[in-house]
């Protein structure tokens, strides 16, 4: 086992048990989540939608399932499972949508596992949460109809994007919706910080599920995070330092 | 199953909890009309079901004209109604004047007047005296009704849970019904009135008889949260309510959303229906509660299981079942009071009224509604497409500005060139072409001096690609400059093609090539690494340079660290899209490199093709790059320069 | 509600991604053989996933035929499209000279005219943003970009010059030392934010499968 | 005019006349753009159908069971190559009809537990790791970068630099508040007395000096992909040109 296989398997064990604890914390230390502009312009926008009888879409992107591009997709999808126990009860309930077959069967699980819990179940239709192309860009060609015909008004991108993102979000945006772009590359990121509304820039993309009225676990982890990134602006110092003096690492 | 989750928070339970532990909330249905015994629960809770009953969806898409979820409208549904006709009671809406009082008599449907000899369809009066506590007529209402139904009525029959009666004053001094006790002896009481309307012969009376008598002391309703607020004529509103066949599926109960119709009604002047304007989307409907706090989450009509809904025993409409009852509705939190005037309520006006005082109650809370943006004509966007296609066709179709080519080579050109030149002559060389189809157009151009050098030097090549589409854009490319060396496909060079599972199985092959692809591309069938040229390759060592063409970060990085380990020292390089340089380039720049060549952008193609003497693609669209990149930089310099004097002008204005 | 079988899932979804977890941390052969079995079935199961999101296409827009709703001609062209595509490819492969064809003449071109229009849109949003947003960020931005496009393309005027030659310097500076922290950072996060999410689903915390 | 020529032909009037159509988009959502979009996606949806059924499904798990036929079982290896993904596939098929729907869960819960752990290993081993080791870089001005070449105070400023980016970046970024404010902006603004006289500044400095970098970064990548899709752009109009010409050579009699 290699300095940087310890290293790894410390960070991973270190990282879940440290998650644990602050789940643990959260109760008597509840974790005050700092008000993002465009999170509040989100539940405002949900509301908004539900009451005009216009559709909330969320994306969960054009990434894979099974790839290192399934974590946005992921955070997503419990974001997803949020915004479709908000909206059971609306005549047109959150239709999800991916770019590809497995993301599109989570999007399903998703929503049929929130309306089972909110008690709605004959609510939950598969074609709510839908494959609309297998290849990115046929994605985003797909993207029109959808926004138009069921009338969206409220459009999430919270998944994995290329390029074709910023297509994504213009269409929300040419059909007046309010739009909500975050991806995990940072290159699309760049894209959505000019043809977004609101843009989630960095790891913001992962915690749109903590905003919506979030688990214990899920907004102890935002500490984690918090946490984390310290630590490595502490270590990134510190090793500057070392290398600065000739330490070898 | 042991557990039964809560309605309200969703919290696990015992099968047999009465309650939730978390919240409190009542987990079993509350009493049934059989057991008059039953105090009414102190609970109001969402419906368990929590669904907005199908009537009601589509009485809501009746009157906004919404569409809803097209699976979830039984085919031979013709809804009809309301567009037109809810209009008309709410167009009818004027300022009523205290003098005014509920409709005449002669407007009382007949059916409602045979049905209920006994309730004199006594016009309401605006009394102040609404503050009484505990409706005593509902108290008789139950007496009578237990005294006259049960004996039709199944033993079991389940009925609507026991209603809260809560003793606090109505917050309008409405005057609900006058005489309870004729209304409880009234069998069709329970009905929902448009179930009463379903009946063939009597709806089109009833149709004609309202539209005429608009009651317009209604009028008031619209206006403000006066006295009147109860008024609402439900019997006006069944002209619009679906007549559907009543079937158990769609009888539901009443819902705790306020229909659209509700919402309507306060526009002051009510609106047309055809435009369905600018509704506020405003008013915090009960079921919107739920993303609140648990407290403000209760609902204020409890609602069965359907399997638990009355089955009528008496009356027109015996046998079906799911039919609303009196109760939950009556019971709603109010106080009656015996007001001077005595109005025939049904529970549906009783609904309405409800839903009409917690609209106006809330007003409060109500957001602004969206202002409606007028279609601009987007003169911008034309703007800029006219001139990025002026700009990038003009150097096509006429041939000029001759913008002048890059003189200076890059210095990572002369890293890739030594590369390629180094490239041990006879190993095949592994091309990953991972980029979309949409790419083509910059990619191709960029790695086309590239596969040239590799083609001239007479190294095999063999693609791969991680995307379904990799393959044929390979094909189209490799061919494409192939032709220029007389390079014959699976001689010198082969396809190996889709390796399916993405980035996830770049590690698979990475760490066993032959094991990872199957099936080549265009190959003469069988598996691609019977290939001559491919049969000393077991490792991925075995290829002389690994070349990744690209748009992705993200893909970039895969193959970078994957493969890494696997590569033997052989180099790696990256070929780029623009876009996708500034993330890759700290690889390429590292201490420890772990891409040793890059190749990214047009000026770098058009070096590379003037070093190799070999005008291509890259050189050809040279000035119409030039002159659309000085189209894009205007728009930007004009963007700045009108956010600046906008400011300024601003600045200057204060 | 929920049954027995979810935290069947629940219990097997954690497992199947410790196994995976542990296969990149730990050199263990076993283990390592182990990963590479379960991702050679996820392989598949993504590969099947697609053929089911096929039907799920299929169905939205057969319902939408089926109902005469507006634009249900597109949805008639789709299946044909698809239908007719995905029937050709079983029968003569995806490498045969049909659906070459078809990739070449309909895929390649419409998907390059669709990266094409972001040329439109990206122009369209970079005005807006510096026009609209006016704050110190946005200017940043604008500045930054003008940078970058005056050192890559060539120059009408003064092409040959030294300005055009410092302003391609400058751009490889702030390209790769100006942007390089930046972007380092936000990799970071990024990453950061995707492992939290992922120990989450590994915790048992976010299940998005199943009921 | 052979027959593979009028072929090719019609292929590219069909690809020109699809790209004007998808082009007209740039005017406003319009039926011709419908019409391409949706032949488009049939064509894609088809195509990847396809190639999932011939490059995955069929050699992976067809093929071997047909030819090992009843006999796999007995196969161990074939067990686990073959078998067991083959059930799993039908599992996840089972999804489509809504009672045998609920078994559906188990391939979802294998590919979302896969993905994860893929997620977590990578994120780690990929990127956390060594990006932050990365960012160690040596203030040494002795040390010379081996690419760039770039050697002294020249370096070490650079080095400085992208220190400073990624330590403000990092430092802008805040997901949780204090329980009392919870809605403190990233920094605000404080008097500094100059020489020239008192000036706000934002503070705290790093937060704000993040931001920058930020949209700094944004705009160098945004001008990469703009210069990218330009010349996406012209290539689509120099196929038109290119499509005008042989359409119009093909039809009209060579003189």
């Amino acid at each position: 086992m290699t300095v940087q296989d310890g290293l790894t398997i410390g960070v991973v064990v270190g990282l879940a048990v440290a998650l644990v604890a602050l789940t643990l914390a959260e109760r008597r230390w509840p974790t005050t989540l700092r008000r993002v502009a465009a999170f509040e312009a989100l539940d405002a926008a949900i509301e908004r939608a539900v009451e005009a009888g216009e559709r909330v879409h969320l994306s969960l992107g054009t990434g894979s399932l099974i790839g290192s591009d399934c974590a946005p997709a992921l955070a997503g999808a419990t974001a997803l499972a949020k915004i479709a126990e908000a909206t059971a009860m609306s005549d047109r309930p959150v239709v999800a949508s991916a770019g590809d077959g497995a993301l599109a069967v989570l999007a399903q699980d998703a929503l049929r596992g929130a309306y089972a819990r909110t008690g709605a179940k004959d609510h939950y239709r598969a074609t709510t949460g839908r494959m609309l192309g297998p290849t990115p860009f046929s994605y985003a060609a797909a993207l029109p109809v959808i926004l138009s015909s069921e009338k969206v008004s409220v459009h999430l991108l919270t998944g994995s994007f290329g390029a074709e993102g910023a297509l994504a979000a213009e269409m929300g945006e040419r059909q007046k919706a309010y739009v909500l772009a975050g991806s995990d590359q940072v290159q699309t990121q760049a894209l959505f910080f000019t043809t977004a509304e609101h843009t989630l820039v960095g790891e913001e993309v992962f915690v749109t599920g903590a905003y919506l009225q979030g688990s214990g676990m899920q907004r102890a982890s935002l500490r984690l995070q918090d946490g984390l990134r310290l630590a490595l602006a502490a270590a990134i110092v510190i090793g500057t330092l070392l290398r600065t003096l000739g330490v070898g690492l | 199953m042991a557990e039964i989750r809560c309605p309200m928070c969703s919290t696990l339970n015992q099968a047999d909890a009465a309650s939730c532990k978390l919240c409190g909330a009542r987990l079993k249905p509350t009493g049934r009309l059989g057991t008059p015994s039953e105090e009414p629960g102190p609970e109001m809770r969402l419906p368990a079901t929590g669904e907005l009953p199908p009537w009601l969806a589509r009485l809501r898409k009746d009157v906004t004209g919404r569409g809803q979820v097209p699976a979830e409208v039984p085919p031979e549904e013709t809804p009809e109604p309301p567009s037109e006709e809810s209009p008309d009671w709410l167009g009818g809406l004027r300022p009523a004047d205290s003098e005014e009082e509920g409709p005449p008599e002669g407007e009382v449907p007949d059916w409602l007047a045979e049905a209920a000899p006994a309730a004199p369809a006594t016009p309401a009066e605006p009394a102040e005296q609404g503050e009484g506590p505990v409706p005593d007529w509902l108290v008789r209402i139950r007496a009578k009704a237990q005294a006259d139904t049960p004996a039709e009525e199944p033993a079991d029959t389940p009925s609507a849970p026991a209603p809260t009666v809560e003793p606090t004053p109505p917050p309008t001094a409405a005057q609900p019904p006058a005489s309870p006790p004729e209304l409880a002896a009234e069998p069709t009481l329970g009905l929902p009135d448009w179930l009463l309307a379903a009946r063939p012969d009597e709806a089109p009376r009833k149709a004609e008889a309202e539209t005429p008598g608009e009651p317009s002391w209604l009028k008031e309703a619209g206006l403000d949260s006066s006295p009147e607020l109860p008024h609402v004529q439900a019997l006006i509103f069944e002209g619009d309510a679906p007549r559907t066949p009543v079937s158990d599926a769609d009888v539901g109960p009443i819902s705790v959303e306020v229909p659209d119709w509700m919402t309507e009604l306060k526009a002051p002047p009510a609106p047309p229906p055809e435009g369905r304007p600018n509704l506020a989307p405003a008013t915090l409907p009960a079921w919107l509660e739920a993303m609140r706090p648990v407290d403000t989450f209760r609902s204020v009509v409890e609602i069965e299981p359907e399997d638990d809904q009355t089955v009528e025993a008496a009356g027109p409409l015996a046998g079906l079942r799911g039919v609303l009852l009196a109760e939950p509705v009556m019971a709603m939190p109010r106080t009656p009071t015996a007001g001077g005037g005595r109005l025939e309520v049904t529970e549906r006006q009783f609904a309405q009224a409800e839903l009409l005082h917690r609209l106006v109650e809330e007003e409060q809370r109500e957001a602004k509604p969206r202002p409606q943006a007028r279609p601009r004509p987007p003169l911008l966007r034309w703007l800029v497409s006219v001139v990025l296609f002026v700009a990038a066709a003009v150097p096509t179709f006429a041939g000029g500005p001759a913008f002048p080519l890059p003189r200076l080579q890059p210095r990572e050109l002369d890293v890739l060139a030594s590369i390629v030149d180094g490239a041990p002559a006879g190993q095949p060389i592994l091309l990953v072409f991972d980029y979309e189809a949409g790419y083509a157009g910059e990619l191709e151009a960029v790695a086309s001096p590239l596969i040239d050098h590799l083609l001239g030097r007479g190294l095999p090549l063999a693609t791969l690609s991680t995307r379904p589409t990799g393959p044929p854009l390979a094909e189209r490319l490799v061919a494409q400059v192939a032709a220029r060396h007389g390079a014959v496909r699976n001689q010198d060079f082969v396809h190996l093609g889709y390796l399916s599972g993405g980035p996830t199985a770049v590690q698979l092959f990475a760490a066993a090539p032959t094991q990872a692809v199957f099936r080549g591309y265009l190959g003469p069938g069988g598996s691609p690494w019977l290939q001559p040229m491919l049969l000393n390759v077991h490792s991925l060592s075995d290829f002389g340079l690994v070349v990744v063409l690209t748009t992705g970060t993200e893909i970039a990085r895969t193959w970078t660290e994957q493969t890494q380990p696997w590569l033997g020292g052989r180099p790696l390089v990256m070929v780029l899209s623009a876009g996708a340089e500034p993330l890759v380039r700290p690889y390429y720049e590292a201490l420890q490199p772990k891409v040793q060549g890059i190749l990214s952008g047009l000026p770098a193609a058009v070096s590379y093709e003037l070093r190799l003497g070999q005008p291509g693609p890259a050189e050809s669209r040279w000035n119409a790059f030039g002159l659309g990149l000085t189209a894009v930089e205007v728009f930007l310099i004009a963007g700045l320069l009108y956010g600046a004097a906008a400011w300024l002008l601003r600045g200057s204005r204060r | 509600m929920r049954s027995g079988l979810h935290y069947l899932w629940t219990a097997l979804a954690i497992l199947f991604g410790v196994l995976v977890l542990s296969g990149y941390v730990l050199a263990v052969p076993s283990l390592q053989s182990i990963r590479s079995l379960l991702m050679q079935w996820a392989v598949v199961l993504s590969a099947a996933a697609l053929l089911l999101g096929l039907v799920n296409m299929l169905s939205v827009h057969w319902n939408k035929v089926g109902a005469q709703e507006k634009g249900w001609p597109y949805s008639a062209l789709l299946l044909l499209s698809l239908l007719g595509t995905f029937i050709l490819g079983l029968v003569f492969g995806p490498d045969s000279a049909i659906l070459t064809a078809l990739f070449n003449d309909i895929q390649q071109p419409v998907e390059a005219s669709l990266v094409a229009l972001l040329a439109i849109t990206l122009t369209v949003a970079g005005f807006r943003l510096v026009a609209r947003r006016r704050n110190a960020a946005s200017v940043v931005f604008a500045v930054s970009a003008l940078i970058v496009l005056l050192g890559t393309g060539p120059w009408l005027i003064g092409g040959d010059g030294s300005w055009f030659l410092t302003m391609g310097e400058l751009r490889a500076w702030w390209s790769q030392v100006w942007a390089a922290g930046a972007a380092r950072g936000l990799l970071l996060g990024v990453a950061l934010g995707a492992t939290v999410t992922g120990l989450r689903v590994l915790l048992g915390s976010d299940r998005p499968y199943g009921d | 005019m052979t027959n593979e020529a009028l072929l090719e032909l019609v292929g590219t009037a069909v690809a020109a006349l699809l790209t004007i159509m998808v082009l007209s988009y740039a005017l406003g959502d319009n039926a011709f753009f419908r019409l391409a979009a949706y032949l488009f996606i049939g064509v894609a949806a088809g195509y990847a159908g396809a190639v999932a059924w011939h490059d995955v499904l069929q050699p992976r798990l067809v093929a071997p069971l047909l030819s090992a036929g009843p006999a796999i079982i007995q196969d161990s290896s074939q067990l686990t190559q073959v078998v067991a993904p083959i059930l799993l596939v039908i599992l996840l098929l089972s999804k489509v009809s809504p009672t045998m729907g609920r078994l559906g869960g188990l391939p979802v819960a294998l590919m979302v537990g896969v993905g994860a752990g893929v997620v977590v290993g990578g994120a780690i081993t990929g990127t956390l790791l060594p990006q932050t080791v990365a960012a160690m870089d040596s203030l040494n001005p002795a040390v010379v970068a081996p690419q760039t070449g770039e050697t002294g105070i020249e370096r070490l400023v650079n080095v400085l630099i992208v220190l400073l980016g990624t330590l403000s970046t990092l430092s802008y970024f805040r997901l949780t508040g204090k329980r009392d404010q919870p809605d403190a902006a990233r920094y605000g603004t404080r008097p500094l007395r100059t020489p020239v006289g008192v000036i706000s500044i934002p503070w705290p400095i790093l937060p704000f000096l993040g931001e920058m970098f930020i949209a700094l970064t944004f705009g160098v990548m945004f001008a990469g992909a703009l210069a990218a899709v330009i010349l996406v752009l012209i290539e689509r109009l120099q196929f038109l040109a290119g499509a005008a010409n042989v359409i119009l050579g093909g039809l009209l009699p060579a003189p």
